[in-house]
């Protein structure tokens, strides 16, 4: 068994990355928090940012699947491996600011972002179950130590709590699920599963999947596995509540899409009616609840289970428009989700607010923030000429394509009640009066970033054709199974 | 083509963009230089507008579409940047010029944070343009949910709040439902769009292919008729269409004047103008099957508006039910399904386009000088206001189909392509223009005529530059009305190549 | 002939060049619009001469106005003898209003304010006026029809400071538009009937098979709704008294000589629609018979020395149409021109009274102003002599030829109404001339004289005229009215006199005044006092105007008011706030609840999870087993 | 003979399974945990996995129960006093019925499609080298895991033991704070209740 | 001694685990519950690839891996447990609900 393991280079040099950061961390004598902050974030955007371009430049053209189906490094992978680092990059970038005031470890903090972006990593690279169940552990393991790693609020504390045992639970499911299909086919690489699940299909088959899927289900927050999901947004130190979000969210759905396409395209008329119920009850209840929050971090909670809801849209029609469109909408929601985080962590860096009402007259003290804010706003509720328009209007087509017409229906209906609150949050910034004045400014570091996301999610969502190469390209590896 | 045919659509939908992206970029402090962008903007638009218009070759055996612009923008998914205009279009973009030019003008009005205003009414203004002369479903989709997004922050912002006798409706709520109804039918068309997309599967969202592939036969006809009620209440709520029309009162109420300009001028017009591009265009049998629908609704629209606007105590309020009274001719008009209504409905989209306009400009300049609106407390503004008096009138002339101004031609139309299909309706649609002449006549008597009350004694007349707004927009109505002929031959361009029309040729109409 | 369509044009022209530059001429341009009014004038004898010469004709301009669809509609004029008489009294009238208006928009040394305003209206009205009875088309003549209303409004209410002018402008507009609602409905039935515009063409076309006669019955009673609202027929006729807020000769070119017969000219324009509908026909006489009477007992208890003037105008208009509903078109339109400069010569002689007494119009105010006002009252009773059908002042002729028709084509019924009728127009003009001109002179009236030349001269020529034009009915120099003015399809018949109904008229007549000398030739009111508590039942009914105001105020207030404003409450309570609110507020009161799913309580989360696992593995399975 | 053993190992298992969840005192349950894990060890050694067998009574009985019983006397949890189970606890009863149920179904189901009927060891050898040949990446990624875990223990304890000291630049919030107040009011309430 | 008994009695464990996970108030017999349901899950693994006649170690294999991973779990589980007790005086699961809605 001859494996090249110079493609998994990535990988390894996310995972030095880590540990660099925490021992700069430990062995640095440092002059202040400030100057420790500064340097370790700037190594680790740094970092990600070399790994990033190695990583395009070596598997660019890369389609090789290592250790007969363990991992796969191919275009598919790359999109998401490329998206992950940018992700974590930036949301770097945009915490710097909280992390000095709010967050006691820096270095571990950084560290564990390095490590729950290789998670995703080996999310979106995983082809057989253990792989990917190992991978999602690495990710869930960063995110619930960041999510307790709040100083002195005990919602952290709560939410971290909460957060690790139902994901332990989530795992136990899914495991057992894993052992179900495991047992009933013998193979757990999702290719070579592929036809043994339609010839097996039966019970077990159902219920292993069944299963698996709701592991999968609760890392997307897709109801009714989506309960942890406000708490811990809520409770998160915020830019770790972008983490979740956005990092995630992007990680367990490549996986997810990938499982299905490759495993589950032949069984499709099996589960296909089952994941359209579910998705629908995800987008429903997470637009209708979000409609009566106060709190901006539980009401993206609720925006981001919508959101979700539509993706999987995308997933269970399970053809190439769908999956393309699905990608390119988790894409533009990555990109917008950051940006509205990157307001948010900027209010509360400052103020230390987290209401909806406390954004009242935010355009005054800082228009560009506002202005960032009621773009994503916009995007995320399908509004033009920002991503989320084009990238929405893709999936609900791609749903009719797939024969879904209900469930674009539902899905359409949904985008537009979703539309109230995001709209509550623009009014709230432009025609409130703003309880404080003086302006609010958002350091450089962070600037240029929520710059780049708001430029991003415009250009998405007025010239697309770049980011749908891209995702063809990726959505090409799949093919065959769409 | 020349230079300019192949790339003034496509400009006019970046111009104004670039005009937004200007004013982000320009100082808040700079407001004089914020209006002379506008306002110089607004005029290049009219130039481009009119351009357009008069290039417009409406000669026979022209092509249906003209000054079309192909750009590859979705290639896989079969969406691309596609641009042309017919005879209906035309007139709407210089209609578009022409409240757009007017609009900014008036908007110089504002105090607060000109800037900001100018980009989100420059970012409508690209909206309106771009869904006039988009030829592609997507982006015909794209620009109209774009022109509506503006609204939200433009009335909630800048708009006023007003409390009534028995009720009261703050500007949120005006902004809120304007923007929460319209883009709720706009949901309606959207699916309408991509099930025709997916259902005539021809890979495209090219209209003009579109078309040609649903009259082969690429759209069956029980589809049609099931997505035609989408399109037609989608589109319809944006024209008004009763009872889905009361987002358009409430939201000209609170909305700020040269908003209201604009939005009841443009953006109505662009619910009326969809059920044509995509409706009859692309669902001609859905169309025929839902016509008398259509008709119904339209025909109570002009009673149901008329009637109500009788009721109403606020000026605001008059114009914006007269507004819904005067859509109503505008789908009655289209309802009709022959040459002559449809011909009919299109002058009378660009008719109530600019007298609208002109409404609200001249109920925004008195409501900015006497605070107020309330046509009970108002009274005898005609000697102390003349031009004021004078443009209210004219527009109210012009919506009482006074001969001699663009109403008249244009409902006159809508009347004999009505007559032609429903007498009755037809009948109702001549009495609603009665009841428009009692709440318009009522209204100048009691607030333009009669004794003077002392506290309007020192109320200004309009500025020069109002009075050059106001009077823009009286030159096309007087114009139109006097000799529509230009208007109507690129009108009937378009129509006559609409398919699923009754051309009337041959015997007795 | 064919630059006949000139003669609109200059009206049109001063009006456009006054709205825009009045600001900027001397006086205000007034003397623009006097002379093109007189360039009109003079401009329709070449018309008349050429058509004498080449007889009836139509001319299309080469242009059309507009074209939709299959339906074409040009410019084009006809020049018949309809059209001649008609542009020759519309531009006579004007001209001398408009000369008679120099003076009287004159107080003291000064123009009034909005003179140039005045003047650019009564352009546009002339050039609308005459556009109307050139219109070879139904569109065209629409435009024109409606345009007239517009300056009847614009001029009734001119002094729109005052409130009641600014009502009456109002109900004025409204009532007729009312009617129009009616004629827009019929010409577009007969355009879409017929596909063409054209007036003659239509008319020709009444009888071709194919044609559908509901329509053509159903537009003829809808046209002539039309008709009753601009020539104030009843019912609608309330707004023609009211119009007497305008100024005066305002009251004189439009309320009385031109624009209200208008309604008169359509029904005569499109008389063989007319022709072949009969039931139209005797709608048309019994609306003309009841509208002459009832016109006629409300002048007769009216005060008001304008309105009186007014109520006559709309009891003649009465009589116009009954001639048109028994068929007399000459009768009908020779009446109207004899009535057109009788009723305008008495309503510029009370605006000079007006002008001189300090707009005072209320009879009794005045008495013995003949001594005063010698032109003015001289004028006056040659008027009111003249409409009181006393020979051989203008009207006796055409009232003869009205009771020739009546009798020759209806019912007995009409005659003898008719006959009443007469005398009732004696009664209530000797009234009127006793009233005012004689008896004593009312101290308050000491400081009245007579008015300045520029608006006696005008009287003295009117007057000149209504002795005079009547006898255009005989064959003096050519065939006479009979032959010249016929109805389309009709023969030319020549003037034809019968003794007994020519005796009965005149001694009806002259019984008449007989009976207002009687009551009203002395100073002493005893006597008609008397009557009045005698019949004071009827007189409340008449003085209120047969309480037709009452009614139609209490229809919108009670009827039409009360309606909207149920809809507009309708439309907020219901489609509203139940429609629009009612969706929206559920979907928040749907949150609200469905937040509570969301318990916190780490429990309720695991449940959440097996339940999804259970339900999923079971939808799962059963897809498994079935499919 | 295997039967007996079997169902011998599956009654302590069980019973033990009862026991972790149904005992009152948590030490206790602690202790029937470890019993369980002997008892699937048991199972394990049946199915020919002695190696899992051992690793099942190093790891759990060794590690796991140590950590659990520490932590139950850092937390004072085992003088716990009243109420043990939540208050969803019948729910929890239905829904764990409820799955059981479904399971049962489909395990009976599909009962004879995978039974070989016969077990079958995997040597060994086979084992380690899959572990650590075939299987080389998830273990690397797992060795991660277990870094991450390491490193979040620490700084989680030491976030709690450090609670109290202050960032120099702190601000904390005020309404940081406030859901605490508002837990430990509703707490108090609930004692005060006698919940 | 059949696969079924062995699915079956991994199924019973499992359940009696998740009845433990959702019924029980102290978060560390919640730790305890998850446990089992591991312990279940690994029962499941190995008897299916002793039973099932794959011949290949995946089963065991994975089963070694959910004993890794539980145990990792379980440390950062705890501590984070303590941490919540020191800051609420309380590892009650039924009090850890100040986030809702």
């Amino acid at each position: 068994m001859q494996v090249d393991f110079t493609l998994l280079i990535p990988e390894f040099m996310l995972a030095g990355l880590g540990v660099l950061v925490l021992v700069v961390d430990f062995t640095v004598p440092w002059a202040s928090r400030g100057a420790k902050n500064a340097v370790l974030a700037a190594l680790t955007v740094l970092g990600l940012a070399v790994t990033f371009a190695v990583t395009l430049w070596m598997q660019w053209d890369t389609h090789e699947i290592l250790y007969e189906h363990l991992i796969y490094v191919d275009r598919y992978a790359l999109l998401f491996k490329a998206l992950a680092m940018a992700i974590g990059a930036v949301v770097v970038l945009i915490s710097m600011e909280y992390v000095h005031t709010r967050i006691r470890h820096t270095g571990e903090f950084y560290a564990l972002i390095v490590f729950a972006v290789l998670g995703a990593v080996l999310m979106a690279g995983a082809a057989e179950l253990l792989t990917a169940y190992i991978a999602i552990e690495l990710l869930a393991f960063c995110l619930y130590v960041l999510v307790a790693l709040s100083r002195g609020d005990s919602r952290s504390g709560e939410a971290a709590v909460k957060y690790i045992l139902l994901g332990a639970i989530s795992s136990a499911v899914m495991l057992f699920g894993i052992a179900l299909i495991y047992g009933a086919i013998g193979e757990t690489g999702f290719r070579r599963s592929e036809l043994l699940l339609e010839a097996v299909f039966g019970p077990t088959v159902a219920l292993g999947l069944a299963m698996f899927v709701a592991g999968l289900g609760f890392k997307l927050s897709m109801a009714p596995f989506h309960l942890w999901a406000p708490d811990v947004y809520e409770g998160a130190p915020t830019p770790v509540t972008a983490l979740v979000s956005v990092l995630s969210k992007a990680a367990a759905f490549a996986l997810t899409l990938r499982f299905l396409a490759e495993a589950g395209r032949a069984t499709l008329d099996e589960w296909q009616l089952a994941l359209a119920i579910l998705a629908a009850l995800t987008m429903t209840v997470g637009t209708f609840t979000a409609l009566v929050q106060d709190n901006i971090k539980r009401l993206l909670a609720y925006s981001s289970v919508a959101q979700v809801g539509f993706v999987l849209i995308g997933i269970i029609a399970l053809n190439e428009s769908g999956a393309r469109a699905a990608l390119l909408h988790i894409a533009g929601y990555s990109f917008t989700n950051l940006a509205a985080f990157a307001v948010v962590i900027a209010v509360e860096a400052k103020t230390g607010r987290e209401r909806i009402a406390d954004y009242a007259g935010l355009a005054s003290r800082s228009p560009f923030l506002a202005m960032v804010m009621a773009s994503a706003m916009f995007s995320l509720a399908g509004l033009p000429i920002f991503a989320g328009f084009v990238t929405k209007f893709l999936l609900f087509t791609s749903a009719v394509e797939g024969g879904l017409f209900w469930l674009m229906v539902v899905a359409v209906v949904n985008s537009l009640v979703s539309l109230y609150y995001y709209l509550r949050i623009v009014r709230e910034m432009y025609v409130g009066d703003a309880a404080e004045t003086g302006r609010l400014r958002l350091p450089i570091a962070a600037s240029v970033p929520v710059w780049f996301l708001f430029a991003g999610t415009v250009f998405v969502g007025v010239y697309p054709a770049p980011l749908m190469d891209a995702a063809g390209a990726a959505v090409g590896v799949l093919a065959p199974f769409l | 083509m020349s230079f300019a045919e192949r790339h003034i659509l496509e400009w006019l939908i970046y111009l104004p963009m670039l005009t937004a992206v200007v004013l982000v970029a320009l100082p808040a402090a700079w407001r004089l230089a914020a209006r002379w962008v506008g306002v110089g903007s607004g005029a290049l638009l009219m130039i481009g507008s009119a351009w357009v218009f008069i290039a417009f070759d409406y000669s026979a055996g022209a092509d249906t579409f003209q000054m079309i612009k192909v750009y590859t923008w979705l290639e896989s998914v079969g969406i691309d940047f596609r641009l042309g205009v017919d005879g209906i279009a035309a007139p709407m973009v210089l209609l578009t010029g022409i409240v757009a030019l007017t609009g900014s003008v008036i908007a110089a009005n504002v105090d607060r944070d000109a800037k900001n205003y100018y980009i989100l009414l420059f970012v409508l203004i690209a909206g309106v343009y771009g869904t006039f002369v988009s030829i592609d479903l997507f982006f015909f989709f794209f620009f109209y949910e774009l022109a509506i997004v503006p609204m939200f922050l433009l009335i909630a912002v800048w708009g006023s709040s007003s409390t009534f006798a028995d009720f009261a409706r703050t500007k949120e709520y005006g902004a809120l439902k304007l923007v929460l109804m319209i883009v709720a039918a706009s949901v309606l068309v959207w699916i309408g769009i991509i099930a025709i997309y997916v259902w005539v599967d021809i890979g495209t969202f090219d209209i003009l292919r579109l078309r040609d592939a649903v009259q082969d036969g690429g759209l069956s006809s029980g589809a049609q008729k099931t997505l035609f009620p989408l399109v037609m209440v989608g589109f319809g709520l944006l024209a008004g269409l009763w009872p889905f029309h009361t987002w358009s009162p409430d939201g000209h109420v609170a909305a700020p004047t040269s908003v209201s300009m604009l939005h009841a001028g443009v953006l109505m017009k662009l619910g009326a103008f969809g059920i044509i591009r995509v409706g009859m265009t692309l669902l001609p049998e859905g169309m025929e099957a839902w016509a008398l629908v259509l008709f119904i609704l339209g025909t109570v629209n002009v009673v149901y508006g008329a009637v109500s606007a009788m009721a109403q105590t606020d000026l605001k309020y008059v114009v914006g039910y007269s507004s819904v009274s005067h859509m109503g001719y505008v789908i009655m008009g289209i309802a009709t399904l022959n040459s002559i209504g449809l011909t009919g409905a299109t002058l009378q989209m660009f008719s109530h386009g600019i007298m609208t306009a002109l409404f609200f400009a001249v109920v925004g300049a008195i409501y900015e000088r006497a605070h107020t609106r309330d046509t009970l407390i108002l009274n005898g503004l005609a000697s102390k206001m003349g031009w004021t008096t004078a443009f209210f009138v004219i527009a109210g002339l012009t919506s009482l189909g006074l001969p001699g101004l663009s109403g008249f031609i244009a409902e006159v139309l809508v009347f004999i392509g009505a007559f032609h299909e429903q007498p009755i309706l037809g009948a109702l649609g001549i009495l609603g223009a009665a009841l428009t002449a009692v709440y318009i006549l009522r209204l100048v008597a009691r607030v333009f005529f009669g004794q003077r009350d002392p506290q309007w004694d020192d109320l200004p007349d309009l500025t020069p530059r109002e009075i050059a707004a106001a009077g823009a927009l009286v030159v096309p109505l007087v114009l139109v009305g006097i000799w529509p002929a230009p208007f109507l031959d690129v009108i009937r361009h378009g129509v006559d190549a609409l398919p699923g029309v009754d051309a009337l040729v041959g015997g007795l109409l | 002939m064919e630059q006949a369509w000139l003669i609109p044009v200059f009206g049109f022209g001063a009006f456009a060049f006054l709205a825009l530059f009045r600001k900027y001429l001397p006086g205000q341009g007034k003397h623009l619009s006097v002379l093109a009014i007189i360039a009109a004038f003079v401009a329709v004898w070449p018309v008349l001469f050429d058509m004498l010469d080449k007889g009836v004709g139509e001319h299309h301009f080469p242009r059309d106005w507009f074209s939709a669809g299959p339906l074409e509609v040009g410019w084009g004029i006809i020049v018949d003898p309809l059209t001649i008489v008609m542009l020759a009294l519309i531009t006579f009238v004007s001209v001398i209003v408009q000369v008679y208006s120099l003076g009287y928009m004159r107080h003291g040394n000064a123009d009034d304010p909005r003179v140039g305003w005045y003047f650019a209206v009564h352009s546009l009205f002339s050039a609308s006026m005459l556009m109307l009875v050139l219109a070879d088309n139904l569109l065209l003549l629409y435009v024109a029809w409606e345009l007239v209303g517009l300056c009847s409004y614009l001029l009734i209410g001119f002094w729109f400071e005052r409130r009641s002018a600014a009502e009456a402008a109002k109900k004025a507009f409204v009532t007729t538009r009312i009617g129009d609602v009616g004629l827009l409905i019929g010409v577009v039935l007969l355009i879409v009937e017929f596909g063409t515009v054209d007036v003659i063409e239509i008319m020709n076309s009444l009888g071709d098979p194919g044609v559908n006669q509901a329509v053509v019955t159903a537009s003829a009673f809808l046209v002539f709704f039309g008709a009753m609202g601009k020539s104030a027929q009843f019912p609608l006729h309330v707004w023609l008294p009211d119009a007497m807020e305008g100024p005066t000769p305002v009251s004189a070119l439009i309320h009385a000589a031109t624009m209200v017969t208008a309604g008169v000219f359509l029904v005569a324009r499109l008389f063989p629609l007319f022709d072949a509908v009969e039931s139209a026909q005797l709608a048309i006489a019994a609306i003309g018979i009841v509208t002459a009477l009832m016109g006629a007992a409300m002048a007769l208890v009216m005060t008001d020395l304008k309105r009186i003037l007014a109520y006559s105008t709309m009891s003649h208009l009465g009589f116009m149409m009954l001639a048109l509903g028994a068929g007399g078109y000459t009768a009908a339109i020779f009446h109207l021109l004899m009535h057109g400069v009788a009723k305008a010569m008495l309503f510029l002689s009370a605006g000079s009274i007006m002008h001189a007494a300090h707009d005072e119009t209320d009879i009794r105010k005045m008495g013995g102003l003949r001594k005063r006002m010698p032109v003015t009252s001289a004028a006056f009773t040659v008027g009111a002599l003249a409409l009181a059908g006393i020979p051989p002042l203008n009207a006796f002729w055409s009232k003869d030829e009205i009771l020739l028709a009546v009798a020759g084509g209806l019912n007995p019924v009409f005659v003898v109404l008719f006959l009443v009728a007469i005398v009732l127009s004696a009664l209530y003009m000797g009234r009127a001339v006793l009233v005012v001109f004689f008896g004593k002179l009312k101290p308050e009236n000491d400081g009245v004289h007579e008015s300045p030349r520029i608006m006696a001269w005008p009287l003295a020529l009117l007057a000149v005229l209504a002795v005079v034009t009547g006898f255009i009915a005989l064959p003096i120099g050519y065939e006479g009215i009979g032959t010249f003015l016929v109805a389309p399809g009709d023969k030319p018949h020549a003037f034809e006199v019968v003794p007994v109904w020519l005796v009965a008229s005149v001694v009806l007549a002259l019984g008449g005044l007989a009976l207002a000398y009687a009551l009203y030739g002395d100073e002493d009111t005893s006597r008609v006092d008397a009557l009045r508590e005698r019949f004071a039942r009827a007189h409340d009914v008449v003085a209120n105007r047969f309480y037709m105001d009452h009614a139609y105020q209490w229809t919108i207030d009670r009827v039409v008011l009360r309606v909207s404003a149920f809809l507009a409450l309708f439309d907020r309570k219901v489609v509203n706030d139940v429609g629009v609110n009612g969706p929206g507020l559920s979907a928040v009161e749907a949150g609200r609840r469905l937040r509570y799913h969301v318990t916190g309580l780490f429990a309720d989360y695991g449940l959440g999870i097996v339940v999804g696992v259970a339900i999923l593995g079971a939808l799962l399975w059963i897809r498994s087993v079935t499919g | 003979m295997g039967l007996v053993l079997f169902y011998a190992a599956a009654t302590l298992t069980l019973f033990a399974s009862f026991g972790v969840v149904a005992t009152r005192n948590i030490v206790h349950a602690a202790l029937f945990l470890l019993a369980a894990l002997a008892g699937v060890a048991g199972l394990f050694v049946l199915l020919y996995a002695e190696f899992l067998a051992l690793v099942q009574l190093l790891i759990y009985g060794g590690a796991i129960i140590i950590v659990i019983l520490f932590a139950l006397m850092l937390t004072r949890s085992g003088e716990y006093e009243g109420e043990t189970e939540t208050r969803r606890r019948p729910f929890a009863a239905v829904a764990a019925a409820l799955l059981f149920g479904l399971m049962t179904a489909v395990f009976v189901a599909d009962a004879e499609q995978f039974n070989t009927n016969t077990r079958q060891a995997v040597p060994f050898r086979t084992l380690a080298e899959d572990l650590f040949a075939a299987w080389a990446v998830p273990f690397e990624i797992a060795s991660l895991v277990l870094l991450v875990a390491l490193i979040g223990a620490v700084v989680i304890g030491r976030a709690g033991r450090e609670e109290d000291e202050t960032l120099p630049e702190d601000d904390e919030p005020d309404d940081a704070q406030e859901p605490v107040r508002r837990g430990s009011r509703r707490r108090a309430e609930r004692r005060r209740r006698g919940v | 001694m059949t696969l079924l008994h062995f699915q079956l009695l991994s199924a019973a464990i499992f359940c009696i685990g998740l009845y433990g996970v959702l019924a029980r108030r102290s978060a560390v017999l919640v730790l305890m519950s998850i446990e089992l349901m591991l312990n279940a899950v690994n029962l499941q693994l190995v008897a299916f690839g002793a039973f099932s006649g794959f011949g290949t170690s995946t089963g065991q294999v994975i089963a070694v891996f959910v004993i890794t991973i539980a145990a990792a779990e379980v440390g950062l589980a705890l501590a984070i447990v303590m941490r919540l007790f020191r800051s609420r005086g309380g590892v009650n699961m039924d009090e850890i609900d100040v986030m809702r809605g």
